[in-house]
């Protein structure tokens, strides 16, 4: 019954926003949001026995609670952050002041849609709530207005949402497999999953194909990719944040529950096949794209690209340890990348180009902005899969249970992160070698409480995650895999 | 660079490579009137002041030739300046000694027709020039021929004199295995009036084109020296069809300011409505033409149907379809009725609105705007350096009008409506002509409501003098300076829009395919005959 | 009341009109005549849904026909003309990738492949009609054709008439392969409502400064003047 | 040896030669009425090609025998693929044993000839029509190729007379596949005959015309065998298309009433589709010369798709 708050609470803030007419109550509301999610999460995961009782408009198990809890955590430290950042760009003029309303009535409505889509209890629903986080997210990015976000803005819409249609035809086919026999079936992810070996592999098959075309856009996969590192780069920060740490998610928890149905049936071995080429790709095409960037939001963007053609990659291999260290991967990897995108936007303040369309310049990095430096370091760090960090562990993890499979998977994918890595510290010593000339040091940037709190938080989290398990984490993950559909003997 | 203000005497600056360039200075203003500042410059090289003046951002929009003006000898070179945001031009007359002149083609492009035409006309040369081939003299006159030398009597010419063709006239030629020429007219298949236009062409696309007119040169100029000045309106009349009003007006103008005559208010908003009367009809007939070269006729005869009722109008006013004799020194003719000018009063009205109706039903064919839209693209650049004016620089861009820049007459008191598109192309042309008609059509009615009663013509006593007056003709600026020397007139020099617009289309078809020809030269709809005068 | 002879072939000539306003789609240069093409696309699938619906005597595709014309018929086409006003493009003249020509080349090629492929796996699936196959065959052809547009389009504008016309695809797909939950169709109207929307507010934005955009959006009272003080 | 065959197609010839010019002119009359004028009277085609046999012929200096040998070919030609085209009456034997590709190869020849004559002259605006021609017609070709494909295909004939004879089979208006035919032989009847918007027929600016910068340095008796030949290749083409759309009427067992009847029926439908060529011409400007590939990429696809329909339905 907790979950029917939520509805509640989402209206509630955005008629108060609504009403607003400064920035600090609309932002203050919008961490009020996010933190009640996050709250309704936690509530939700320690009462088990609320989980089937609800309306039918939702669907709780341990794999929507680890989405939702990612979810809250990113939104939660966006919401905070924006506090100081959108402010920051108010004052200089890069945010009409105008266009608030619109963005935190957006940012709320993603968060909203977002939730819809991860509690969603059958295909439908969800394909209608993740087309929506396209479209608000889209608003969100073309919110300063300028020409070539809204540029971005409009070719993310046109990818994801074409692709989109493509799954929905593959919804279509999938309502006509389940009612095929009598006339009757759902939707429902738990009824498709119990039948889907009864069907026909053949049509499963296409329904799948055109399922992942859509849920590929939205999670970058190569070639549907274009649209993200100019989204991302082009975004506010902590849109950008949230871009990259709750919303490519709901592509990849599509594509698992997909997994999930196709594993019950024969076609598993191609479509695992299908998905593991298309994660190499993704990786091999992100990576070497990562080698000429010259952004740090595009690198870092490019970043998550290969994040995600390494889930997709694990999503392939599809044993359940697979899937345990990518569930893990997932988390992780949010963490991480939101906390850079938050770092990557104190930079970007700091050292904004005043030429339209042009990359800005970083130079005496650690004189002008310490905290930023450091916090920028340690994510790069972090992201690339060294040892004490998440992502190492699950990379760690992944490349094992692939190595079962082929051992030309891990190698060529160690070679690609290898490359990745090399990318970033190139980028990372060219940022860092850089000076000012005398007098063209534009004036520092104090950065605000709001924003350094989050990026600390996340932080944090990433290096206490890589310590040590957290308690009850391997359970819950574990029922997280036994919920994709794949059972299997866990850890 | 140093700029030079007063009288004061140091007046010279340098300019890196290309000489000098040299201020105009107050002592050397010769003559004051209300168009225009005439400057004598005791120099014979004009070109630093030229150069100078350019800085200044002034524009070169006539040029031309004048014997025996005032007290100096032989043949006075007078240009002509406009200076943006000024309603007064400038007039620079350099010391003439000999028959050799530096040119300012190198500075103001248009220059050189000017240039053309005066060593056509009165046998003076220019040096450094770019072009120094005849312009109106065709291969038929023999060397040393000038008519508008005054030793050159005011007769028609003897025809065994010009037997034997001179040497032929030498065309720009793109060289290229894939480049042919292509040569049309001077007599067409339609009926039209002659003009030469040789293409190169790569296929179907055009890649040079070069005009030549001249074929049916009238020798205007020549014919109007020595003739009373009511006479000379006549003959200005005659300059171009659908511009008679409108160079009716302009020399009137030129007679009543040398005379210091002051036409009646009535007469001041009638000459008003008739010049928009004349513009509106025009411009009809130019939009009717456009849509029949894309070959949609159904479009074009409605659009003639307006066209002929407004002429219709025209000859009740005074008897002419064409409005001739309506205007004439003093002010205008006075047969016009107060019932004529009632009845156009309604027609206006339904005409505008039936306008209306058509130009938004052809604006919305696809086929239509597919023609139109990015075709014969007129850049905008070149408004300056060739001296663009009408609806040709409107629809690129430029707010140029003669009536608001330069207000005469009645536009002194009311400002017409003023119109400007972007792109430059067929289609911009096509729907500013469209509200350019629009415009004049209410301007018309509103004048109507406000005409005075009062006499329609007042006398003129003639004195000896010069005047410069521009008027706005439906395809641009036309300027006309005529000069009274003796209560006859000495010589008098018109120019029309068309002469400087011409050079529009060699810019605008690059690019275009040779079928495109017909709707970007009826867009910018020149006259053959206000060109060869 | 039509007999279901009659109905069977209204339905060809409707399929065969549908492939045909897609051929329109991606060789029409003039933005007024695109909206009105997608229009009447959107017509005749209104036609299609009656059509259907008397054959199979189903009241649901009776709801989907209304709902189809009252959103892509005349409101969407009338929103578009609008913003067309505003952004005074008339035009759109350039392509990449592919000229009209080579489009259509494509969209044919394409067509035989969906043939093929749908012939190949899922005949048993239509064993009951064969226009039902042709349906799902012309539906995804349809969607495909408007993913042509979508990318051989320059504007943003003829871009979002190529996803309009990708989704009539797929419910012309979902009206011949299923028959779909209603509140299922209704809400992707709905999100195809606010898609539209919004790409096309975007593309206002495309060709304008930003003052001037910020004022256009003030004329869609998306803002209001008493924020500015606040 | 019967003496059907040499009826039928003396009756073919006759009509169609009777019939041309007055289709030629109701296409002006509705031309000239869409734009307010009273236009032509009816009988203008046939007073136009009097007036001008009557009228001597001037050929170029630099004109060979193309120039004299090309109208009377032209005619020819067409007159020979006329027989291949029933008009009113579909005899059980024909007299030429021709099919639809013969009457493309006779179309195409006539096309070859008249680029030819452009040529022949040494004029410009000859050459550039030439030019223009071979260039259109180097691009519609594969495209009316595959038009006759389809009505062969639909059909199931090469021979004319038996589409037709199958054409009437059908319900007219109810077949998804002869609607779409007619559309591309719609197209092609504009582009073949040159009207708007391909070429404008009317015009004589030197610049922009393809059909007329041909025949530019024609005159007199060989300028009406052009004309002539002109309305007898539209009357065909007008003939395919309305035998396939609307073939009631036509005569298959003779009678001298039926004749008279389908003589009367087909004066009426081709009166009506002269006017729709009409309206259509009225309506549209020309097209720029290089978009001209798109309308018969329209054609194209039309024809592919009937073929597809043909299959799937």
């Amino acid at each position: 019954m907790i979950l029917l708050l939520y509805p509640v609470l989402t209206v509630l803030i955005l008629l108060l926003q609504g009403v607003q007419h400064s920035h600090r109550p609309m932002s203050l509301l919008g961490v009020l949001h996010s933190a009640g999610t996050l709250l309704i999460t936690i509530l939700i995961i320690a009462r088990p026995d609320e989980w089937s009782s609800g309306s039918p408009l939702f669907m709780v198990d341990h794999l929507n609670l680890l989405m939702m809890l990612i979810t809250g955590v990113i939104f939660t430290c966006a919401s905070i952050y924006a506090v100081g950042y959108i402010e920051g760009l108010v004052m200089t003029g890069d945010l009409n002041r105008r266009s608030l309303r619109i963005f935190y009535i957006g940012f709320s409505l993603l968060l909203f849609v977002t939730t819809m889509a991860f509690y969603a209890p059958n295909v439908a629903q969800f394909w209608i709530f993740a087309e929506l986080t396209t479209v608000f997210s889209a608003v969100l990015v073309a919110i300063l207005a300028v020409k070539e976000n809204i540029d971005a803005s409009l070719k993310y819409i046109f990818v994801c949402s074409t692709s989109m249609l493509f799954s929905f035809i593959g919804v279509i086919f999938l309502f006509e497999l389940m009612r095929q026999p009598d006339g009757t079936g759902s939707l429902d992810w738990q009824a498709i999953l119990a039948v889907a070996s009864s069907r026909d592999s053949g049509m499963l098959a296409i329904a799948c194909i055109f399922f992942f075309i859509g849920f590929a856009a939205k999670s970058g996969i190569v070639p549907l990719h274009t649209w993200l590192p100019e989204a991302h780069a082009k975004a506010p920060s902590a849109v950008s944040a949230v871009l990259s740490g709750v919303v490519l998610n709901v592509g990849m928890y599509g594509i698992l529950r997909m997994t999930g149905i196709v594993h019950q049936t024969s076609i598993a071995s191609q479509i695992s096949l299908i998905l593991i080429l298309f994660g190499m790709l993704t990786m091999s095409v992100a990576c070497f794209s990562m080698l000429r960037q010259k952004g740090t939001k595009r690198m870092i963007a490019f970043s998550s690209i290969e994040n995600m053609g390494f889930l997709l990659l694990a999503s392939g291999v599809g044993t359940p340890v697979a899937l345990f260290w990518m569930l893990y991967h997932i988390i992780g990897h949010s963490v991480v990348k939101s906390g850079l995108f938050f770092s990557a936007g104190i930079l970007h303040r700091q050292y904004k180009s005043h030429t339209a369309g042009g990359e800005d310049h970083i130079a005496d990095l650690f004189r002008m902005q310490p905290f930023a430096a450091a916090a920028f370091i340690i994510g790069s760090v972090a992201i690339i899969g060294t040892p004490l960090f998440p992502l190492f562990l699950s990379k760690f993890g992944i490349l094992l249970e692939a190595g079962k499979l082929s051992l030309y998977i891990p190698l060529i994918t160690l070679l690609l992160f290898a490359l990745a890595g090399a990318a970033i510290f190139r980028f990372l010593i060219a940022i860092m070698g850089e000076t000012f000339a005398a007098g063209e040091a534009p004036e520092q940037y104090i950065v605000p409480v709001w924003m350094k709190a989050p990026v600390v938080f996340l932080m944090a989290l990433s290096v206490l995650m890589g310590l040590l398990m957290l308690p009850g984490e391997e359970a819950f993950l574990t029922a997280a895999v036994h919920d994709i559909g794949i059972s299997g003997v866990g850890l | 660079m140093n700029r030079i203000s007063g009288n004061n005497i140091g007046v010279i600056t340098e300019d890196s490579q290309s000489g000098m360039t040299l201020s105009l200075r107050e002592s050397w203003l010769f003559k004051e009137d209300q168009t225009a500042r005439y400057y004598r410059l005791p120099l014979h090289d004009p070109v630093p002041v030229i150069r100078a003046m350019k800085g200044e951002g002034k524009n070169l929009i006539l040029f031309f030739g004048v014997e025996d003006f005032e007290d100096l000898p032989g043949c006075s070179l007078l240009y002509v300046f406009e200076e943006p945001g000024s309603p007064g031009f400038v007039v620079l007359i350099p010391e003439g000694r000999g028959a050799i002149h530096q040119s300012v083609a190198g500075i103001f492009p248009i220059a050189s027709l000017f240039e053309r035409e005066i060593a056509d006309g009165f046998g003076v040369s220019f040096t450094g020039s770019f072009d120094t081939r005849r312009l109106f003299l065709h291969e038929a006159y023999p060397p040393g021929f000038h008519p508008l030398r005054r030793s050159i009597p005011n007769t028609a010419p003897v025809q065994d004199t010009f037997d034997k063709p001179g040497k032929p006239y030498e065309f720009r030629s793109i060289e290229g295995s894939a480049v042919f020429q292509v040569p049309v007219g001077p007599v067409h298949a339609g009926i039209i009036e002659p003009g030469h236009f040789r293409f190169s062409v790569i296929g179907e696309t055009i890649v040079n084109l070069e005009i030549r007119l001249g074929f049916l040169h009238r020798g205007v100029e020549k014919l109007a020296e020595g003739r009373s000045p009511d006479d000379g309106v006549r003959i200005a009349e005659s300059i171009s069809g659908d511009e008679s009003a409108g160079n009716a007006c302009g020399l009137s103008m030129a007679l009543e300011q040398i005379s210091g005559t002051q036409i009646s208010p009535r007469a001041e908003h009638l000459r008003g409505v008739i010049l928009e009367l004349e513009r509106a009809y025009s411009l009809l007939s130019d939009l009717a033409g456009m849509v029949t070269d894309i070959a949609h006729p159904v479009s074009a005869s409605r659009l003639m149907v307006l066209r002929e009722r407004l002429q219709q109008e025209a000859d009740r006013i005074c008897g002419s379809r064409f409005l001739k004799g309506s205007i004439c020194p003093g002010g205008i003719s006075e047969r016009i009725t107060r019932e004529s000018l009632d009845h156009l009063f309604k027609t206006a009205g339904g005409i505008e609105h039936e306008l209306d109706e058509i130009a938004t039903w052809v604006l919305s064919i696809p086929s239509v705007i597919d023609r139109f839209a990015t075709t014969g693209v007129v850049q905008p650049e070149l408004i300056r350096s060739l001296a663009l004016s009408g609806p040709v620089a409107r629809a690129s861009g430029s707010f140029a009008d003669t009536r608001i820049d330069h207000p005469y007459g009645i536009y002194q008191e009311r400002v017409p409506g003023q119109v400007c598109e972007q792109g430059g192309d067929v289609m911009a042309r096509f729907s500013l002509k469209y509200q350019e008609i629009r415009a004049s059509l209410r301007y018309i009615q509103e004048l109507l409501v406000f005409t005075p009663d009062g006499p329609a013509i007042v006398p003129v006593q003639m004195h000896d003098g010069f005047a410069l007056v521009a008027t706005e003709s439906p395809r641009g600026m036309a300027l006309h300076w005529v000069y009274i020397k003796n209560g006859v007139i000495h010589r008098y020099k018109v120019r029309t829009a068309s002469f400087c617009n011409w050079y529009a289309i060699e810019r605008a078809v690059i690019g275009n395919i040779v079928a495109d020809f017909p709707v970007i030269n009826k867009s910018l709809n020149l006259s053959y005959a206000g060109t060869d005068l | 009341m039509i007999t279901n002879e009659v109905a069977v072939s209204l339905l060809r000539i409707c399929l065969i009109l549908v492939l045909i306003s897609a051929a329109c789609l991606l060789s029409t240069r003039n933005l007024s005549s695109l909206v009105r093409t997608y229009a009447l696309q959107s017509l005749i699938l209104v036609a299609i849904a009656l059509l259907i619906g008397v054959l199979e005597q189903k009241s649901i595709l009776i709801f989907i026909a209304i709902l189809t014309l009252a959103s892509k018929v005349i409101g969407i086409p009338w929103f578009i003309r609008i913003i067309q006003q505003r952004i005074r493009i008339q035009q759109d003249l350039h392509f990449h990738y592919l000229q009209p020509a080579s489009a259509l080349m494509v969209s044919i090629l394409l067509i035989l492949l969906v043939y093929l492929c749908f012939l190949q796996v899922l005949h048993d699936l239509f064993t009951r009609n064969s226009l039902f196959f042709l349906g799902s065959v012309i539906g995804v052809s349809l969607m495909l054709m408007g993913l042509i547009a979508i990318f051989s389009r320059q504007l943003a504008i003829t871009k979002v008439i190529g996803y309009l016309s990708m989704e009539n695809g797929v419910l012309l797909f979902g009206l011949f392969v299923t028959e779909l939950p209603f509140i299922t169709e209704f809400v992707i109207m709905v999100d195809l409502i606010i898609l539209v929307l919004l790409t096309t507010i975007l593309t206002v934005g495309m060709d304008s400064s930003i003052d001037a955009y910020m004022n256009r959006l003030k004329e869609f009272h998306l803002w209001s003047e008493e924020e500015v003080n606040a | 040896m019967s003496i059907t065959p040499v009826l039928a197609g003396l009756l073919n010839l006759g009509v169609v030669l009777l019939i041309s010019p007055f289709y030629m002119t109701v296409v002006k009359k509705v031309k000239a009425r869409a734009q307010r004028r009273e236009g032509p009277p009816l009988l203008q085609g046939y007073y136009t090609i009097a007036k001008l046999f009557r009228k001597e012929v001037v050929y170029s200096d630099y004109a060979s025998f193309i120039s004299r040998i090309a109208p009377y070919a032209t005619l020819a030609i067409l007159l020979v693929a006329a027989l291949l085209v029933p008009v009113i009456w579909i005899p059980e034997i024909t007299v030429a044993e021709g099919n639809i590709i013969v009457f493309l190869y006779l179309l195409a020849f006539t096309r070859f000839l008249l680029a030819l004559l452009g040529l022949d002259a040494g004029s410009t605006f000859g050459g550039m029509g030439s030019s223009r021609e071979m260039s259109l017609s180097a691009v519609i070709e594969p495209t009316t190729v595959v038009v006759f494909a389809a009505m062969a295909y639909v059909a199931g004939t090469l021979a004319i007379p038996e589409m037709f004879r199958h054409a009437t089979t059908i319900i007219p208006g109810m077949s998804p596949t002869i609607l779409l035919l007619s559309v591309s032989l719609f197209i092609l009847i504009i582009v073949e005959t040159g009207r708007i918007p391909v070429d404008n027929p009317e015009t004589h600016l030197e610049l922009t015309m393809i059909h007329e910068g041909m025949l530019l340095d024609t005159s007199g008796r060989n300028l009406a065998l052009f004309e002539l030949s002109h309305a007898v290749k539209q009357t065909l083409l007008m003939t395919l298309l309305i035998n396939m759309l609307i073939p009631f009427g036509i005569v298959q067992e003779v009678s001298v009433l039926g004749l008279a009847l389908a003589t009367v029926l087909f004066l009426l439908k081709g009166t009506a589709l002269s006017i729709v060529i009409g309206i259509v011409e009225s309506s549209f400007a020309k097209m720029r010369f290089f978009r001209v590939p798109n309308l018969f990429m329209m054609a194209f696809f039309f024809s592919v798709l009937t073929i597809f329909s043909e299959v799937m339905l």
